[in-house]
């Protein structure tokens, strides 16, 4: 009824190429975009704000980073919190060596960090695939979270050993350490999410993305098309590593400030990841945001929401039925729909396009 | 100079300086081997038969000796808990067959292997829910298994054997043997085989792939409650467990994911390999190393024989 | 090694002499010489697991023979990765259908143009400008062979969903997308209906016309073979039997042996 | 599209409408942020069970605290940092008057948001040792003693039994610890007080993936030839170092736990051979104290406790009524102080400042001899209270040594130079406005 492209008729190859071909998708875009940027901020209780959305944002980035090297390139990497890690910490060695430099250009740049080991844990991809590669990337994860505890230098020799946030501004108002408020958190936030999915779609969709999702379905062919395995698989892993690195940095000065660095980045924040890029949908950024949705408000909903209307689940319960939850659901998409919400969602669409007449 | 001679001199001269010391790390290494090596045997056999890298061995570790324990607690005799946390094996192979591996079925690898990562959290989700969170003791006087520890003098010093090390070793020396008879003299070994090889020849002689699935993951449950008494009985039963318990992988890297011979040496090398180089070369960065560096060890491997000790060397065809 | 050179018609392209590849112990291509000239549509065929495909993977550079060298455009060589193999105007198709199952089948010709891409990581960031012009360009390239192979309904489909007929389709129009000199074909018909068959044939003799692209052609359907191709050579254990013109070929004893079996 | 924003825009609704506050008339708020899951819930659940079944005590036979009632609610963490922010900020805004945060990781976490939500932090004997420092750290409070304390009593007890301090020399201790800033939290002490009394100082760490996997550890303690050992250790961790030191034949009575390394079940896994085990402690074990009978009475009797009727009395259990107490008490002093009977977080942390429970006000309570007085002030957030050790006898925990000052002289400068780093590496930390109570 609403959601219809008849009409829409593409005159040139550029508005056929278009990432939002259709007019309903780029105004539900832009929709989002506004109840992300003004009504949220407006409205949202601090809670909301610092416990929903913060969250979601840093995780959405963190399972963008992962989708380009997993759901694009179907290289399996378990090494995803570790990444973030390295991310999280270049940003914190580099705002304390040079203080003066905005912060924002030193989270982004923590990133290319992260890209360089993550391209460096990615050169046995050329010669291992699958479960194997799965492996070797564990051995990243294990090693560098132990890095991050026995490197003092990284956390410039604090006794407690945890990184402290320092005060940062923009334009004299603080978005990072205690003062910041977290609207201003969360508006920083969203800025750097919004350029960072823009970008990662433009890459996606044009020709570097394509030889990812070659690499990813037919290597053997890929490679007789005269794609070069080992670079695009490093170029991979290291963009999935730019990405979460730059989550890791989000994470620690936007959102947590500060803390038990290595404690935020083991091996489970690499599996919580992975299952969001699963249950999300592999191979799909809109995927991302679903998953990491999904997995961050089921915990809440079931911790704070059951009480809030009246029913009572004692908390260790809701934590046992989390497990339970995630785990379920990650076994039902795989039979039901292993394309994940991403996929879900675009069949919606399609049955909305043809509401209320089928056929 | 003082850096070479540290790293490839003096943890010699300490091993030949302390013998007995190099004893002990040596059979400190070969038992936590063997747990690893157990773990490693129950992937396996999944992964022969059925072609799944299950990636919830671990907690299905875990999950057995939560089950015995818990059931234990709630009063029922030891003979009886063990009887009837089989039998909850069981139970859970077929779950796992008839609502995981069917509807999967000819779905790639990886998916199967996600769909592990979703079995291991419901199965802490179940195990935490029947049997609460917290980590519980092992009833090892119950299952009779030996305490205490026997004291053997040599190359002058002491080595400490643990007498629920040494079973822990004999009782994995028997299961191997006992899976390998299994294999080869019976029915159904012969048929696991079989399907190992090629489901299609295995489907096409009339053997249920439905059925050996769930035999497989009966065998791997098997494993999996002995591991967990062991390595109960050593430490506690908890879900903590889990994280060790993917040191199986680099084994599986080292032996070849098909091949049980291979996950036992894997196994050894892997925990000697470990203990050895924390004992020796730990302490000059820190120590905790330990924490990985099995997967460098097998990283190392991979790069130079991928198909692993016993693997086949893989040929792509196009 | 020797650069590369321009070769006109009527030259050889390619020479395969001597070469032997083995697995193990498993001798799959023994001592097998044979040339392709420019312009040809050049047969291998031979019953099954005679090597053929090896020989496709040696020539592109998949295999690499224990013995024996290749001279693809006067430039002599006995190993070479497949992406060079690509970057030197070799495409091929592949006997299972080896497209990029995830994608549409517009992305998986887009694929095909990758070499000829070259727009750096930069202007990618953006997806405007110089990366987008190139986009453009080449998918009107593009959208070109899908005119000619008569694939326009099925452009935004993921091939994964497409019948095996429209798979090998595509997978055609990938390789045409490299505007290879050598151009591969690895049993293009096979498990084709008569019609697609004769749609298939046509590509190909088109192909041929149009890009003046040379074909090193495998199959197994003999009518399709003698029609087709101007030289044959026939392959039997990996031992090259025959080599000549379809008549010449047709008339070898050795060749009937192989195909309808003697009692040896 | 339409649809989806609908459906997000409820959850939002929803969620928004949680942190909501439901307070009643005269009562303050204490959140417990608690663990009954994950790695560390063996030690969790007794504490959550102590800290809530005092305070339901209180609400049972006192009507809650001067006449307020106390409205409990525990929020788990799973000791995950994540999760007990997202308590904290789930409770924020129903105007908590302290909040436990009961995991060093999420104390980090907080002590920064304190000073800006005014919300006093508790981080009873664990948590950042420079927070003792009231100066800089007003809103946050670790009493009674900071690790540091506790390793330098650790020394203490090593020259006690050893026969003076100066027998100290030659000697090798080893800190066996966990593989993270809790863990490693002792380090400074020991080093300091190794080069003054000339003891040698290994370290021996246990990476938290390995906790239940000792073994090169135990090996290293053989080689070292180790006379004593300090465990700084949580969770999974301590069970299997007590283990460890029986298999490696490691005498256990020079196995000493900080207090977090006192849990019953961790003596318990050594079984027999674990007597003699010794843990670091603030306050008795037992359930014969008059407070204990109470909380038997009007909790257990009633049915309203989580936890067995034999766990009372059980180490962490009464570490968990000890820290109620505290609460309880500074929100008492802060009554006193403001003369309101709702008081406010900023009221509670000058409750805290001013906090003095002396050995009558202990006999009052019924914890004569449970725990020994406790004397906060403004500059001193710890108090530096005394400790003594505890040994495992088989079945229980017993008080093996007497109430022994930390060696304050040591650790006050280390504290002093500590938070001013902490502060120096953080331009926005902001200063101490609070006056300093009178008197305190």
């Amino acid at each position: 009824m609403f959601y219809r492209e008849a009409g829409q008729f593409k005159k040139t190859y550029a508005a056929d190429m278009a990432v939002f071909p259709i007019l309903q998708d780029r105004i539900g875009i832009a929709v989002i975009l506004i109840v992300a940027a003004v009504v949220i901020p407006l409205t949202g209780s601090t809670f909301f704000i610092s416990s929903v959305m913060i969250p979601f944002l840093v995780f959405s980035l963190a399972a963008m980073g992962l989708n380009i090297v997993t759901g694009y390139t179907g290289l399996i990497s378990l090494g995803t919190g570790a990444f973030m890690g390295v991310g999280a910490f270049a940003c914190y060695k580099l705002t304390t060596i040079f203080p003066n430099v905005n912060i924002i250009i030193w989270i982004l740049a923590s990133g290319i960090f992260s890209a360089a080991i993550g391209a460096a844990f990615g050169l046995p991809s050329l010669r291992i695939k699958g479960f194997y590669l799965a492996v070797a990337t564990l051995a990243a994860q294990f090693f560098l979270e132990w890095c991050f505890v026995r490197v003092p230098w990284l956390y410039n020799y604090s006794a407690s050993g945890a990184i402290q946030v320092p005060q940062r501004t923009l334009f004299d108002v603080a978005i990072t350490g205690a003062n910041a408020t977290p609207t201003t958190r969360y508006l920083v936030l969203l800025g750097i999410v919004v350029l960072m999915t823009w970008v990662a779609s433009n890459i996606l969709h044009g020709r570097i993305g394509r030889t990812f999702m070659a690499v990813r379905d037919m290597d053997i062919a890929a490679e007789l098309m005269g794609i070069r395995l080992l670079p695009a698989k490093l170029m991979a892993f290291a963009l999935s590593s730019f990405y979460c690195g730059v989550a890791g940095a989000v994470m620690m000065f936007l959102w947590y400030g500060g803390g038990e660095a290595a404690d935020a980045f083991n091996i489970r924040q690499s599996f919580n990841i992975l299952f969001m890029v699963i249950i999300g949908g592999l191979g799909s950024l809109i995927g991302c945001f679903l998953g990491a949705a999904l997995l961050n408000i089921v915990p809440i909903i079931l911790k704070f929401g059951f009480p809030a209307i009246g029913i009572a689940i004692g908390s260790e319960t809701a934590e046992h039925l989390n497990h339970l939850l995630v785990g379920g659901l990650i076994i039902f998409f795989l039979i039901v729909e292993p394309h994940g919400l991403a996929r879900l969602w675009q069949i919606t669409k399609q049955k909305l396009r043809t509401w209320p007449f089928p056929y | 100079m003082d850096i070479l001679q540290s790293i490839f001199v003096t943890p010699f001269l300490d091993m030949a300086g302390a013998p007995d010391l190099l004893v002990q790390t040596l059979w400190e290494g070969l038992v936590s081997g063997v747990l690893y090596a157990l773990i490693a045997l129950g992937f396996v056999l999944i992964f022969k038969a059925s072609g799944v890298f299950n990636f919830a061995q671990g907690i299905m570790v875990v999950f057995a000796a939560l089950t015995l324990v818990g059931l234990h607690e709630k009063g029922v005799p030891a003979w009886l808990a063990v009887i009837l946390t089989l039998g909850v094996m069981y139970l859970l192979a077929l779950t796992v067959e008839r609502f995981v591996l069917r509807p999967l079925v000819n779905q790639p690898d990886i998916i199967l292997f996600m769909a592990t990562f979703g079995l291991t959290y419901v199965l802490i989700g179940v195990g935490e829910f029947i049997f609460g969170g917290e980590p519980k003791q092992m009833i090892a006087e119950q299952l009779f298994i030996p305490r205490g520890a026997i004291d053997v003098k040599m190359l002058g010093g002491r080595v400490t054997f643990q007498k629920i090390d040494i079973a822990a070793a004999v009782i994995a020396s028997v299961m191997i043997a006992a899976l390998a008879a299994f294999f080869q003299y019976t029915r159904i070994g012969r048929a696991l085989r079989a399907v190992a090889d090629s489901h299609k020849a295995a489907l096409s002689v009339g053997i249920s792939l439905n059925q050996i699935w769930a035999i497989v993951w009966f065998a791997a449950g098997i494993v999996a409650l002995i591991t967990g008494i062991m390595w109960g009985a050593r430490s506690e039963v908890s879900f903590g467990l889990d994280i060790i318990a993917l040191k199986a992988l680099p084994v599986l890297i080292l032996g070849g994911f098909t091949s049980i011979p291979g996950a036992i040496v894997g196994g050894l090398i892997i925990g000697v390999g470990e203990k050895v180089a924390e004992f020796y070369w730990g302490p000059l960065v820190g120590g905790g190393i330990e924490s990985w560096i099995a997967y460098v060890i097998a990283l190392g491997f991979l790069m130079f024989r991928p198909q692993g000790l016993f693997g086949d060397k893989i040929i792509e065809r196009i | 090694m020797k650069p590369l050179r321009q070769i006109e018609p009527g030259e050889q392209l390619l020479n395969v002499e001597n070469v032997s590849l083995r697995f193990g112990g498993v001798k799959a291509i023994t001592d097998v010489s044979f040339d392709i000239v420019k312009g040809e549509v050049r047969a291998i065929i031979g019953p099954n697991g005679a090597g053929k495909t090896s020989m496709l993977n040696v020539i592109n550079g998949f295999y690499h023979p224990q013995e024996g060298q290749i001279t693809y455009r006067g430039a002599t060589r006995s190993k070479m990765r497949p992406h060079v193999a690509a970057t030197q105007g070799i495409a091929r198709t592949f006997q299972n259908v080896a497209l990029f199952k995830g994608m549409t089948t517009l992305d998986n010709i887009m694929v095909g143009r990758t070499l000829k891409m070259q727009k750096s990581f930069f202007w990618h960031l953006f997806r405007h400008g110089p990366a987008m012009n190139e986009e453009i360009e080449h998918r009107k390239f593009v959208e070109e062979i899908i005119d000619f192979l008569e694939i326009e309904h099925i452009r935004k489909v993921p091939v994964g969903k497409l019948p095996y007929g429209l798979q090998k389709r595509v997978e055609l129009g990938r390789a045409l997308a490299m505007e290879p000199e050598l151009l591969l074909l690895d049993e293009p018909m096979a498990g084709m209906n008569l019609e697609e068959k004769e749609d298939m044939c046509r590509f190909i003799l088109d192909t041929k016309e149009q890009y003046g692209t040379t074909i090193a052609l495998i199959e197994h359907d003999m009518g399709v073979v003698m029609d087709l191709s101007d030289r044959v050579v026939v392959l039997e254990y990996g031992i090259k039997i025959a080599d000549g013109t379809p008549d010449e070929v047709k008339a070898n004893q050795k060749v009937i042996d192989a195909y309808l079996g003697v009692a040896h | 599209m339409k649809r989806h924003l609908t459906v997000a825009a409820l959850a939002a609704t929803t969620l928004a409408s949680l942190a909501l506050p439901a307070q009643a008339q005269d009562s303050v708020y204490v959140p417990l942020l608690t663990y009954r899951t994950g790695p560390f819930a063996g030690s969790g659940v007794h504490i959550a069970n102590g800290m809530r079944d005092y305070l339901e005590m209180l609400n049972q036979r006192d009507g809650g605290i001067g006449g307020a009632k106390i409205t409990i609610e525990e929020c788990e963490t799973g000791y995950d940092t994540k999760k007990g922010v997202e308590c904290y900020e789930s409770m924020k805004g129903k105007n908590p008057v302290v909040v436990n945060p009961y995991s060093t990781g999420i104390t980090l976490q907080l002590i920064p948001k304190a000073a800006v939500d005014k919300i006093p932090v508790l981080s009873m004997a664990y948590g950042l040792s420079a927070s003792a420092d009231g100066g800089n750290f007003p809103w946050v409070f670790n009493p009674p003693a900071t690790y540091w304390d506790g390793a330098s009593v650790f020394v203490k007890h090593v020259a006690a039994v050893e026969g003076g301090l100066e027998k100290l020399k030659g000697k090798t201790l080893g800190l066996m610890h966990l593989d993270a800033p809790f863990g490693k939290e002792p380090i400074p002490v020991l080093e300091a007080l190794a080069k003054k009394y000339g003891f040698t100082l290994k370290l021996y760490p246990v990476p938290a993936a390995q906790m239940q996997n000792q073994g090169s550890q135990w090996l290293a303690i053989r080689r070292d030839r180790v006379d004593w050992i300090y465990n700084q250790g949580w969770g999974a961790m301590n069970p299997t170092a007590v283990k460890e030191a029986v298999k490696a034949g490691f005498p256990i009575d020079k196995l000493v736990g900080v207090w977090w390394a006192g849990g019953d079940d961790d003596a318990r896994a050594g079984e027999a051979a674990a007597k003699g085990y010794k843990t670091l402690n603030f306050h008795n074990t037992g359930n014969s104290f008059p407070v204990m009978q109470d909380i038997l009475k009007h909790v257990f009797d009633k049915n309203l406790s989580q936890a067995k009727r034999e766990q009372v009395g059980e180490n962490l259990y009464n570490r968990g009524v000890y820290n109620s107490m505290l609460i309880a008490e500074a929100v008492r002093t802060a009554q006193k102080i403001t003369g309101k009977k709702a008081v406010t977080g900023e009221d509670v942390r000058r409750g805290f400042e001013a906090l003095n429970i002396t050995d009558a006000r202990l006999k009052e309570m019924g914890m004569e001899g449970f725990a020994n007085s406790v004397k906060l002030a403004c500059n001193d957030h710890n108090g530096h209270n005394k400790v003594f050790v505890s040994q495992w006898d088989g079945s229980k925990y017993v008080k093996a040594s007497d109430w022994m000052d930390p060696m304050k002289e040591i650790v006050r400068p280390l504290i002093e130079q500590e938070a001013k780093d902490y502060v120096a590496k953080d331009a926005g930390w902001p200063k101490r406005t609070a006056p300093c109570e009178k008197g305190a």
